[in-house]
């Protein structure tokens, strides 16, 4: 849980640089490389409503708007509103009672309910909340017809002097209206009509009309101070766009925004470096990839008083979370300028890369024009997208302590799942040496090294320091792609450790 | 930073065949309606309410000081009905909190002086905040992390959180340990 | 003067606290590890309250004063104190919820079909408008249409299942505690 | 079947009003903008809330972008970001540090095909004042109190709660006068209707009746209760001072109403070219990018050029 409530006491260089606890980094297998949140590709799985749990497929959620249908959210205080039931009682003709349930939402926070801005109530309990529409939306939607002509015109225009005119350069008028129709149903706003399209009616706008008079201020402004359990927050008028609702009165309840689940790609090989299971209550995975089951594990067990220039003792705790035994060897930091070093050539390794992919692109590296002219003929996703690259970061390891580190390697055995259930203490024949590993415990091993903070740090100022740590990794990948033998490989992480403050003499 | 050891007073804890720790300084009612999975620890002033509902936590649960496990209730139109309590395994209730959840799943965490409102689901692997308000009925996802009054989602939980959660209430329990009696083994 | 008065009705479970003069009205149920104090005067709870566990409802000395018979602190009926409340309110009247781990302050007047919001801190001193709901972490005030509903229902169960659990504190007529 | 895949492969392209306070995020072609939030993110490191703009530099600004545009995709809009197209409505006054990063973030970052980045978005509703640059930082609540007018009998006070253990009473001249710094003349003669009346007076005389007679206010400020009233009055009284007499010979001023809230209508604008095949032809593609790997900017004269401003004037 330390990871979830503390502060990060350990962190591990990703291989963008930047520097991250183990639970939020993963270990791309095919790689073999670290990565985290920041430098790999999150693409949105799935959707589904918080409330209600329920899946969503993408092209219904992106029909709704990425709303829930049945679950709503207090305009109020945003939390989800409930329906509740009342029984009335009403007289039917032949003179009998009936005895009928009906329905309102009400919010069991802030006792909103849709009473208070006079919604009717409902038969059903899901029942068809009554919607309010944009009174807008007619306006703008002939408005947006109006510039898709603009801008046809203006794209026709520009071809005649860009290109010589082209029969069918679009893929769109040689197919009419199967184009179209195909746009409509994955929900696209469909394009213009294609150059045939009549230019010379442009739809009918109503332009809007300037008006000299202004309101002004109505009277009672300045005599009476307004209620502000009747005005809304700005919260409150944020959260529905559309319509911004300035009194308490116009607030109507709010589609539940839904919720993802994402996958994560590794952007260098794009394999899936985690993939989540469809169902919303699941907490099983399909691909999980993360580090904290790959690579050994560091965690702070004991650390000394820490005085300026006084060396001090600390203990680790070192975990294998593989089924496979691995060896750690601890190594020191490189210095600064190996690092500036080795970071320069990781950014020139990256746009190296970018250089080989644009050229491979069908694209000659030209001009801004020939790039505009060339996605006028081509629909953006028919070609194959260059890639560009994000440059990884120098590591900002600022070490404030120097590190005596075992000189020894460490065995540590495979994770056990039942050895947690078993309390005979197991005996390993590992040669250890007392004065580096302090004890053992199935995968796991406490070693103990001596640090030193600097002698300029000043009380309270913070104690860190840094080592590489040298691992063996078991790749069962190479196996499953056809070598036979699991291929063993050392690989190495840069890790920081936050140590805490330096106490004052006194 | 690994969890120090926690020591408790011998003599006020009850330890169970199952490896539960109850506190005698809890008020545990309708004790006969209350299931601890085994390796439970339940610390001093904890009220856990049996006696309106049957109330079942899993393993490797932690209900902290002061904590009110409480199972819901609601209203129909005949009458009301408490609705029992299920937690799941290896989860965390922090001090002063009150769940009022009609159900937990496993590997949740609940920091301190938070309300669960009534028939509140937690799901597994979901954390809730100190000092949020989670109102009456709210669905917290897994791998969502709630905070504020009223609770909304602020942010997700790593993947791996199963495992922290396992780890951490495990290390936990070894580390909730007797005081060391001075007179028996002054030694250690 | 320690007078416990408990109305026949009510269920006052013994694991209860109440200290000074604490007057119990009919079919309210005050659960385990309750606190009602009187320090400053006698406090008068109505009937069919609902006191849940680790609630204090506090009738505070404040510096100087003495304790004052006629100084009552006056808890109305139909009253819902949620758990863990702390309530220095002084006076109460009817229908009012007071959730959750909420916190009102002295000289906070709570009038009727009032709701403090689970967790709500509350301590200016004020005369609470009929039907407030004080919601959220910044205690955003609202004013309902109509005070919320009365727990009749919950406190028949209440009232039914908590003496097959608990020892509850009884008094026949107005009992003398050192 | 390429064609029928690649309809489905190509996205909505999103629109993002990255505004001083507010940032407005949505669809192209939807009549409003998804998501209205402020304009800040929690800082990954220390957890601390902070504004966007409040970057220290280049690295700073580029993980608070990264992260506030994750934010936005991932919390509010819930599309992949990969692959689309963006299209960027920009302050006119936006410094070009932020507008290199922003696009460095978006290409690089999230994978961007296009980023269309578009200027003064008012001009083809109505005419061209585009009040977007101010806002006050008043108490957030301010807004709804303030008011404009001359009047000099105060407003009552409100009484506003935070928490439940203060409460602010509002003096009635604070309500009406939070405002006024939209209207102050400072020495540099800066005052919004100052602001605006140079602006016609840097225009060609023909079209300054024009001008006036066309004014559109957009911006959230503009929304406060009684600000179009207080900016007509100013403007008219103003224009009787001995220096705008002498330049201007207009009479009247005209204001045209929105139909839409007055804080979107700049997102809304880029909605509309947004949808419009426009963004196929003055976008900036990723292969642009890689080759200039600069931005074009309005106030550059490479990119300011006879054809652009050409296709521009016949919009207009």
């Amino acid at each position: 849980m330390a990871y979830l409530t503390q502060p990060n006491y350990v962190k591990y260089a990703c291989s963008c640089g930047l520097l991250k606890p183990i639970t939020k980094m993963y270990f791309c297998r095919h790689c073999l490389k670290l990565r985290c949140g920041y430098c790999v590709c999150h693409e949105v799985d799935s959707h589904y409503c918080s409330n209600c749990l329920e899946n969503l497929p993408s092209a219904e959620a992106r029909l709704k708007k990425y709303r829930c249908a049945n679950c709503y959210d207090c305009p109020h205080c945003f939390h989800t509103l409930s329906i509740r039931a009342t029984s009335v009682t009403r007289n039917s003709e032949d003179g009998s009672k009936t005895a009928s349930k009906l329905y309102y939402l009400a919010c069991f926070f802030c006792r909103w309910t849709s009473r208070d801005v006079g919604i009717p109530d409902q038969a059903s309990a899901t029942g068809r909340w009554p919607e309010r529409e944009n009174e807008n939306s007619e306006t703008i939607a002939s408005l947006i017809e109006y510039f898709k002509v603009l801008a046809l015109k203006e794209r026709i225009d520009k071809e005649k002097i860009f290109h010589t005119p082209r029969r069918n350069f679009s893929h769109f008028s040689k197919l009419g209206m199967t184009a179209a129709l195909v746009r409509k149903r994955s929900g696209l706003p469909s394009l213009p009509l294609g150059r045939d399209a009549d230019l010379t009616s442009l739809p009918t706008i109503v332009p809007s009309v300037a008006s000299e008079t202004v309101e002004p201020l109505p009277a009672e402004m300045f005599t009476t101070a307004p209620d502000l359990t009747k005005v809304t927050t700005l919260s409150q008028r944020f959260s529905q766009p559309d319509i911004q609702p300035e009194l308490t009165s116009e607030m109507w309840p709010i589609h539940k925004h839904l919720f993802i689940k994402r996958s994560q790609r590794c952007r260098e090989c794009e394999h899936n470096v985690y993939k989540p299971e469809y169902n919303p209550i699941s907490i099983r995975f399909k691909i999980q990839l993360a580090a904290f089951y790959h690579i050994p594990e560091i965690t702070l067990l004991s650390i000394g008083e820490l005085k300026a220039g006084v060396p001090s003792e600390i203990v680790v705790r070192l975990c294998n979370p593989t089924q496979h035994l691995t060896s750690v060897d601890f190594r020191p930091l490189p210095s600064a300028m190996e690092e500036d070093l080795l970071w320069e050539r990781q950014v020139q390794l990256c746009e190296e890369r970018e250089r080989k992919d644009s050229q491979r692109t069908s694209l000659t590296p030209g001009s801004l024009n020939t790039s505009l002219g060339s996605s006028l003929t081509l629909p953006a996703s028919l070609t194959r997208q260059l890639t560009l690259y994000e440059p990884p970061r120098r590591v900002r390891l600022d070490v404030s302590s120097s590190v005596q580190l075992p000189s020894c390697g460490i065995v540590l055995p495979p994770r056990d799942d039942a050895a947690e259930y078993d309390d005979s203490a197991e005996k390993h024949n590992f040669q250890d040496d007392p004065e580096v590993v302090v004890w053992r415990k199935s995968n796991k091993a406490a070693v103990k090294f001596s640090i030193t903070p600097d002698k300029t740090l000043a009380s309270n100022e913070e104690v860190k320091c840094g080592f590489v740590l040298g691992y063996g990794y078991v790749n069962t990948m190479a196996a499953l792609e056809g070598h036979k033998e699991p291929q063993r490989v050392e690989l190495q992480v840069k890790v920081l450790l936050s140590l805490g403050t330096v106490v004052s003499d006194e | 930073m690994e969890l120090q050891d926690i020591f408790y007073n011998k003599q006020e804890y009850v330890e169970t065949a199952s490896g539960n720790k109850v506190s005698r300084q809890t008020v545990l009612c309708g004790s006969q309606n209350i299931v601890l999975n085994g390796k439970v620890i339940v610390q001093s002033d904890a009220i856990i309410r049996g006696d309106l509902a049957n109330v079942r936590t899993g393993r490797n649960c932690i209900i902290s000081r002061n904590a009110v496990i409480r199972p819901p209730f609601k209203k129909f139109s005949k009458g009301v009905a408490y609705f029992p309590l299920h937690m799941g395994d290896n989860v965390y209730v922090g001090e002063n909190s009150v769940v009022n959840a009609a159900a937990v799943g496993s590997y949740v965490f609940i920091g301190n002086n938070v309300v669960i409102g009534r028939r509140c689901i937690l799901k597994d692997c979901s954390m809730i905040e100190d000092n949020t308000i989670l109102p009456p009925e709210t669905v917290v996802p897994p791998f969502t992390k709630y905070s504020g009054s009223p609770g909304l989602c602020v942010g997700e939980l790593p993947e791996c959180t199963q495992d922290i959660m396992i780890e951490f209430t495990r290390s936990y329990y070894q580390h909730f340990v007797p005081l060391p009696q001075p007179d028996k083994h002054g030694a250690k | 003067m320690n007078k416990l008065k408990i109305a026949s009705s009510a269920v006052v479970c013994v694991e209860s606290k109440l200290k000074g003069t604490v007057s119990v009205g009919s079919m309210t149920v005050i659960h385990p590890k309750a606190s009602v104090i009187a320090e400053a005067g006698p406090i008068i709870i109505g009937e069919n309250n609902i006191i849940e566990e680790q609630v204090v409802i506090m009738h505070r000395l404040k510096d100087g004063e003495e304790w004052d018979e006629s100084r009552v602190l006056k808890i109305g009926s139909n009253n819902v104190f949620e758990v863990g409340c702390v309530v220095n309110a002084s006076a109460i009247g009817d229908h009012n919820v007071i959730e959750a781990k909420s916190y009102v302050g002295e000289g906070i007047e709570i009038t009727n079909g009032c709701i403090i919001g689970a967790g709500c801190q509350l301590t200016v001193p004020e005369k609470l408008q009929d039907n407030s709901v004080f919601s959220g972490s910044s205690c955003s005030l609202s004013i309902a249409p109509d005070r919320p509903p009365a727990q009749t229902l919950q406190l028949e169960f209440l009232s039914k299942v908590l003496p097959n659990y608990h020892h509850l504190k009884k008094v026949k007529k107005p009992e003398q505690v050192n | 079947m390429p064609l029928y895949e690649a309809s489905y492969a190509e996205k909505h392209a999103v629109v993002l009003d990255l505004g001083i306070r507010y940032t407005k995020f949505g669809f192209a072609g939807e009549d409003s903008p998804r998501c209205i939030i402020p304009t800040e993110i929690a800082d990954p490191e220390t957890r601390q809330v902070r504004s966007i703009y409040s970057y220290k530099d280049e690295t700073d600004l580029y993980s608070l972008l990264v992260e506030f545009i994750h934010m936005l995709h991932f919390k509010h809009l819930l599309v992949s970001p990969k692959d689309r197209r963006v299209l960027i409505l920009e302050s006119l006054l936006c410094p070009t540090v932020f507008r290199d990063v922003l696009a460095k973030v978006l290409f690089r970052h999230f994978e961007y095909t296009k980023i269309e980045l578009l200027l003064n978005l008012g001009q083809y509703f109505a005419q061209d004042l585009i009040i977007r640059t101010c806002f006050v930082t008043p108490l957030e609540r301010a807004n709804k109190f303030a008011d404009k007018s001359e009047d000099i009998t105060a407003a009552p006070a409100v009484q506003y709660r935070v928490d439940g253990s203060k409460t602010i009473t509002i003096p009635g001249h604070i309500r009406e006068t939070c405002h006024e710094v939209f209207f102050e003349r400072d020495s540099d003669q800066l005052s919004l209707p100052n602001m605006i009346l140079d602006a016609i007076v840097k225009c060609n005389v023909d079209m300054r009746k024009q001008l006036a007679e066309n004014i559109f206010l957009i911006g959230g400020s503009s929304m406060t209760p009684g600000f179009k009233y207080r900016l007509s009055q100013e403007l008219n009284h103003l224009l009787k001072t001995p220096y705008y007499s002498n330049r201007l010979k207009i009479n009247k001023f005209k204001f045209h109403t929105s139909r839409v809230k007055e804080n979107y209508v700049g997102w809304l604008g880029g909605s509309l070219i947004g949808a419009s095949d426009l963004l196929s032809v003055r976008s900036l593609t990723r292969e642009g990018y890689l080759n200039n790997t600069t931005v074009p900017d309005w106030c550059n004269l490479i990119y300011n050029t006879k054809s652009i401003s050409d296709s521009f004037k016949w919009t207009l």
